[in-house]
């Protein structure tokens, strides 16, 4: 069992300082609103269409009303106008919209609004409806076909090509995948729009679209009844699209994302500001379509190193469940990214490893927790890091993990081919299996190497926590203290996509979420 | 029989037919450079494209272990590929037995052992003793059967020896050793023995081993061949069944396949 | 120089030349007695002797993943097996900096960058931040040095216009993304705007990564690569001698080698 | 830390039982002597060539003193007298010995005698010294270049041919082995005399023979220099020759042997009065040399389940404890077997192969202990494979482990490949580095599974015990209670090489070893 190590006292006082960073960042997120928002609600009145060379409608809608200056009254409210310039549909909305000549676009009589505002909001209503039975007939299959026990084993599929990828999937399903993650081609987080159609071209990654959600989804449908259990899809909700991203994964009953906005301002160098908002909104959809959501803290080791930096993973976890719960989300749904990645010719490594693994269940007592194996340090000696892969398999059946990534013996070298997947599953299920309950079998001692390493760790988080509440989270990352990496407020991508809300802003969705 | 028609099938490594294979092998020089270029040379000349020469681990002064991936342009067709196999058991434990009284009559006289030097007598225990193997009941546990199990580095001589005198219907050899190929060296000395004590071709002789396979066996010289995995009731269902065709009372051409209910 | 005379190697398992090489690959067939003799076909086919299928597991319904040992009847004249190496660093960091202050008689400027859609930032800095990698110093530490790093995902337009402008004397380009060779592609398109620009063949223009070695930069057009393990004083190292050889002040044809005292 | 599971009372009972248990064969080991002790005896003498066709001169010898029904006066003493019929050498006595009729091996007057006897005794005492200074050549280089912490690394080599062998024990040690073990070719243990110079054709192994045993030290000592850490060698003494082989091995210098009549019986079917009489004088001659003894208890469970025999290897360690203990062993001399070999398809295992581990750490605190790998459930998918010994790499070094062989990925196919090893020594190292110290870090629940199931595996370890001291342990041994196989007092190889000992009998070696 993960000894107490801290006091619950000082626990609560972390989150007590995680409420305060992120107080100020909730201000901006009230006061502002993004394209990818505005986008996202279109797309939730069922404009998911692209026009010409791939263009998303929602796009040339959101450009067109931004170019006019006007997106800051909400997205909502101009489709509202749309549909009382007498369009039928959604894609006619669209087309009247974006015909409409900018001097057209002025207020209109206040009854007239409310009437408008009231018709939408109902048809928001509904579309959130219809979405939930979607997701209603998502959770019935879950529930037909349990899941087998946590850790419940993720791996990834990344040819580039969706039908590959489908093939791919199925037979990790078959081998005894719980979790699969279609990874995205490398660079979609920069697109500020979502690809459209099914898509069989991308490096490193496969293009998240709605439409290659689908595909997965189905397939894995087939396979989790043929298979007589649950198999879960995920893929990335990080980047310029977040939101949208999170609503196309909502509709087509996915169960998990990559969702974490300092992933994006850090290693994506995407405008904070911008991702922030962004990831509120993506959020709240997350919150209501029951979708697991999984932090990036694991990436800050990547470029830092995990021994010197393992405090800012923790303090970053305290933050991000703040910003996770503020938007709704329930402990359940909250896969706290952490990850097995202390340089292996280190000593001590599977004491540190377990240490920093026990410390986060202790502060996570609750939350399912996203457990990442050792990538950086990986070797291309396939052997050594199948080796090196169990020992985080070993430590994450200790530590209780939700969802384990399964660690890849050729991680060094490619995206995993099908054998590679194959190896690691085998491999796990052997030590899940072996090690399960040993977390009940022994007590740490409290004066121990992992005690005091853990105490050690926290300590320093709550340093930096301090630190972040005294000077803001801003200057925290302008100073590099996560993942080593230094961003500015008004740096990177996507800041012209932020703009400051009307007065009479209009967002039916972020209401009803809001209210629910 | 109608052919069946081409089924070409190439290596999947991330896509179909993109032939990847992944290959390791240590040369006797130490690491360097020159060393992993010629790993990379070496590999090409087994005819792979696209090599990776992708981990040289110094594995000793002068040697170094390569892991490589590379693509085979090799192909395939599957629906060539014949593999001569035993027959797959039929009959449940109480069937048989019952199979075997009316139609055998009497009781199966096996002699197994383990010969040669070998001593890895869990094999042929799997098979012959009353616990069996995985579940599945030895052959001593049957009352159709009745079998004898001589042990471990028994003389292929002896073996034979005290099988004719019991009068056995078959004969069982293990052989789990197979250091350059000391199996096929015992196995083809007990069939010299055994054509020299004039039952090859009357008694079954059965082989069996971790890197034995029917075709293996058949080569050496024996009836059949049992590979890892076997339960004693494959054994069983394949004993009588060879036991009634050479009685004539099977055709010879009777083949039995599936699981007993 | 004497031509080294024949020097014959085969992959070493159990015994000098046994050729044992071990082989890993997946065939899109379910696992079955008949998709094993065509893992041992397809073996044969690949050129191997004394092929066996030592694993055939069941990666999915519908393939199989083999495991097989085989021998080899290739080899390989060591002797002939010649490398492009990059020069090997000679000078410690005082050293280097003291000679670049005597020899080059002002600072060194580079530039790098991950260019195109990588973000692979860890290699690029491991040569460049301060820091370095594995206890050797970045070149930014070197007072020999002026570096900027211009960090990931930046694209070769935008590298090579900023190196202009500061007159950069080499363009190390990193590049970590390697599936369907998009590195080679995004290189090969770095030394087109590189030839666009006029600056090829003029800026010593270096490139890294995993997957890269020296022979494959010179291919793509790059005066050096640098591979996996690289650490910055190799760089600095050979962008000095470099520098020198354009500038005439070093004989084309000098070679250095071993380690700082 | 293993907790204490057992009371200190219970485990002092295990002893005194497995005391009682020993003592009729102890009076059996008194009263005779077999024709391997005394071809020792010769070979102490310096009698180490071969006649035609590699018959070892001490076999001729000992064959013909046999025939001639007068063994059982002990070869010392016809050794002597061959001194005294002119012999200059020891290869003469052997002729003029062989060469005497029957009727000329009368005894002498008592005077005679007792000079001839103390004339060997000198000599006896004289090879001892030589064979000491040897060993202290030895123990100096062993001081000078330390060998690296414990668990040592133990890998085998078995090409068959010494001269490969001594290639891969380089290579095996260059990749960072401690120790290396020269697998005899198999059936060896059936011999009854030892080859003689070195061999090149064995298989599944090479021979054990002086010459080989030379040939490999002498490679293993240059290695040791080279890397500056001292590697040990070891090699088999069980089966018909056992003592002879201590002897070789003693004189050679090497560092440990697998030394086990229980072995022998079960997996030789070797007599067991033979070979517990020659067990005694192989001991006595390893008490000597400082040689540390390998028992063979983790060969039960390659025959019987691990789970369900789990006790049958405790009952037996406590047995072959008190048989080492009697013949002069130290606790430091004492690699008593076990192994990590429960069917890795079963739940649980890493928490029954600990429970176990610990049980036996628990039951012998100050032996080094010998840890084999996974064998009998290893798969031939060498991935799996590495991962299952990965673990027992662990379970090493959480009970410290003193010698820990390394599990081979290709242990279910061939003897291993040069690759093999080095693969296993560099996981094997990664894991000590990491684990080092998990001990101290973890207390054992005392209600916990590991704990429940260590005292219940104890509790039917002393039934065992009980019923071998009620019943004798040949009854034991009769009903299968050892590694599932069953064998009688008179059967097996060997028997007829045991004889009585005359009231007269001589061996001066055994009067000094026993006085030490
Ligand atoms: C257990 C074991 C031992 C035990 C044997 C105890 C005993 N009484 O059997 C002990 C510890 C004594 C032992 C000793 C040695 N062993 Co051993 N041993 C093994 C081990 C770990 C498991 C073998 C086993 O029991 N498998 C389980 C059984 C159920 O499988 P199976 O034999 O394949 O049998 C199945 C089928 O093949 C078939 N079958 C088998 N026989 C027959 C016969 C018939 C007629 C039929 C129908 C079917 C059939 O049915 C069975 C059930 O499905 C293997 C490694 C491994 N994991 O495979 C090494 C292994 C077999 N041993 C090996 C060696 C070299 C030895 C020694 C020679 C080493 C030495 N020099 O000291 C010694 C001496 C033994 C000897 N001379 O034979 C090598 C053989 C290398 C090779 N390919 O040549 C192996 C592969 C280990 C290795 N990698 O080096 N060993
Ligand atoms: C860290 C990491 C990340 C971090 C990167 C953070 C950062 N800012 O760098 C994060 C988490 C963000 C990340 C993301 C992704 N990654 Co990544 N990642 C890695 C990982 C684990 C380690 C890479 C590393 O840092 N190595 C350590 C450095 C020091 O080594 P190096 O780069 O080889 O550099 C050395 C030499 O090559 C040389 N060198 C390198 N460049 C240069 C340049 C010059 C001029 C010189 C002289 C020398 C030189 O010197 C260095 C020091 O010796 C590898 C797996 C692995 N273990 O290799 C995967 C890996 C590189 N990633 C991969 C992928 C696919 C991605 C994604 C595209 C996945 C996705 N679709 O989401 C994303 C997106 C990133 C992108 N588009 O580029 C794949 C690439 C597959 C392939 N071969 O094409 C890998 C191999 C993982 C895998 N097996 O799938 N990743
Ligand atoms: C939270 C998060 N988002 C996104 C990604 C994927 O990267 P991208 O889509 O930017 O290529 C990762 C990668 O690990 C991640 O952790
Ligand atoms: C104690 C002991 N002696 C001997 C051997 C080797 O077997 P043999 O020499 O009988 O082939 C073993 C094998 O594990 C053993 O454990």
């Amino acid at each position: 069992m993960p000894g107490p190590f801290i006091d619950d006292a000082q626990i609560a006082h972390a989150r007590t300082l995680a409420e305060e960073i992120v107080n100020p960042i909730f201000d901006l997120i009230r006061r502002n609103t993004t394209v990818s928002i505005e986008r996202t609600v279109l797309r939730f009145f069922g404009i998911s269409g692209a026009g010409a060379r791939g263009v998303p409608l929602a796009n040339l809608m959101v450009d067109k009303l931004k170019a006019a200056g006007v997106l800051n009254r909400g997205a909502a409210y101009w489709y509202g106008r749309a549909l009382h310039l007498g369009a039928k549909s959604p894609l006619e909305a669209v087309e009247r919209l974006t015909a409409l000549p900018t001097d057209k676009l002025g207020p209109l009589s206040p009854e007239v609004e409310q009437n408008l505002r009231a018709e939408v909001r109902a048809e928001a209503r509904s579309a959130l409806e219809d979405m939930k039975s979607r997701l209603a007939a998502r959770d019935a299959l879950r529930q037909q076909f349990p899941m087998s026990p946590a850790p419940h084993k993720y791996v990834i599929v990344a040819t580039g090509n969706i039908y590959d990828d489908v093939d791919q999937a199925r037979a990790a399903a078959q081998a005894g995948a719980d979790v699969i993650a279609v990874i995205r081609s490398t660079a979609q987080s920069l697109l500020d729009y979502v690809p459209h159609g099914a898509t069989t071209e991308g490096y490193g990654g496969t293009y998240a679209t709605q439409e290659n959600f689908r595909i997965m989804r189905e397939a894995l449908d087939e396979e989790s009844i043929k298979l007589k259990r649950y198999i879960q899809l995920t893929n990335y909700s990080s980047g310029l699209c977040m939101s949208e991203i999170a609503f196309c994964a909502a509709y087509e009953k996915l169960d998990m994302l990559l969702n974490d906005a300092m992933y994006g301002i850090l290693f994506r160098d995407i405008n904070m500001r911008r991702t922030f908002i962004d990831q509120y909104f993506s959020r709240r959809i997350c919150a209501l379509a029951g979708i697991i959501i999984n932090t990036g803290e694991d990436n800050y080791i990547t470029t830092a190193d995990a021994y010197d930096a393992a405090h800012t993973v923790i303090a970053s976890q305290f933050i991000n469940e703040c910003f996770a719960k503020r938007a709704g989300l329930k402990d359940w749904q909250l896969g706290i990214g952490h990850s097995y990645e202390i340089d292996p010719y280190r000593d001590d490594t599977l004491l540190l490893e377990l240490s920093q693994a026990m410390l986060v269940r202790r502060c996570f007592p609750d939350a399912p927790l996203k457990y990442m194996p050792p990538t950086k340090h990986k070797e291309t000696d396939i052997f050594f890091s199948h080796a090196y892969d169990v020992m985080a398999d070993l430590v994450a059946i200790w530590t209780k993990q939700g969802i384990q990534l399964l660690g890849m013996m050729t991680e060094a070298m490619h995206t995993p081919l099908l054998a590679d997947r194959f190896v690691a599953l085998k491999s796990a299920n052997y030590i899940h299996r072996a090690a399960r309950g040993i977390d009940e079998e022994f007590t740490v001692r409290e004066d121990g190497k992992i005690a005091n390493r853990a105490r050690d760790v926290f300590g320093q988080a709550m340093k930096l926590l301090q630190e972040c509440r005294d000077e803001g989270m801003v200057a925290a990352i302008g100073k590099g203290h996560f993942g080593d990496v230094k961003r500015e407020e008004t740096g990177g991508k996507g800041l012209d996509g932020v703009m400051e809300k009307a007065p009479d802003y209009f967002n039916p969705f972020l209401e009803i979420l809001e209210a629910t | 029989m109608v052919k069946p028609s081409k089924q070409i099938i190439r290596p999947y490594g991330d896509r179909r037919d993109d032939g990847v294979v992944q290959i390791s092998f240590t040369l006797p020089v130490p690491l360097s450079e020159k060393a992993k270029e010629a790993a990379a040379v070496f590999t090409k000349k087994m005819g792979f494209s696209d090599v990776k020469v992708a981990a040289a681990e110094r594995a000793a002064d002068n040697y170094t272990f390569f892991i490589v991936y590379a693509r085979s342009g090799m192909y395939l067709d599957y629906a060539e590929i014949d593999v001569p196999e035993v027959i797959v058991k039929k009959m449940s434990f109480d069937d048989l037995n019952a199979f075997i009284k009316e139609k055998v009559g009497r009781r199966i006289v096996v002699f197994g052992a383990c010969t040669g030097t070998d001593t890895h007598t869990v094999g042929i225990d799997a098979i012959l003793n009353m616990k069996g193997y995985a579940g599945d009941y030895g052959l001593e546990r049957y009352p159709g059967f009745e079998a004898f199990n001589l042990g471990s580095q028994v003389p292929n001589e002896d073996l034979i020896k005290k099988a004719l005198a019991k009068n056995a219907d078959a004969i069982l050899v293990s052989q789990v050793v197979t250091q350059r190929d000391v199996h096929k060296d015992n196995s083809r000395h007990f069939i010299d023995a055994a054509k020299a004590a004039g039952i090859h071709g009357k008694v079954q002789l059965l082989l069996g081993g971790p890197r034995v396979d029917h075709k293996l066996a058949l080569e050496l010289g024996f009836d059949a061949g049992f590979g890892p995995g076997t339960k004693p009731s494959d054994v069983a269902n394949y004993i009588v069944h060879a036991l009634l065709k050479k009685e004539g009372k099977e055709p010879k051409d009777a083949h039995y396949q599936g699981e007993p209910a």
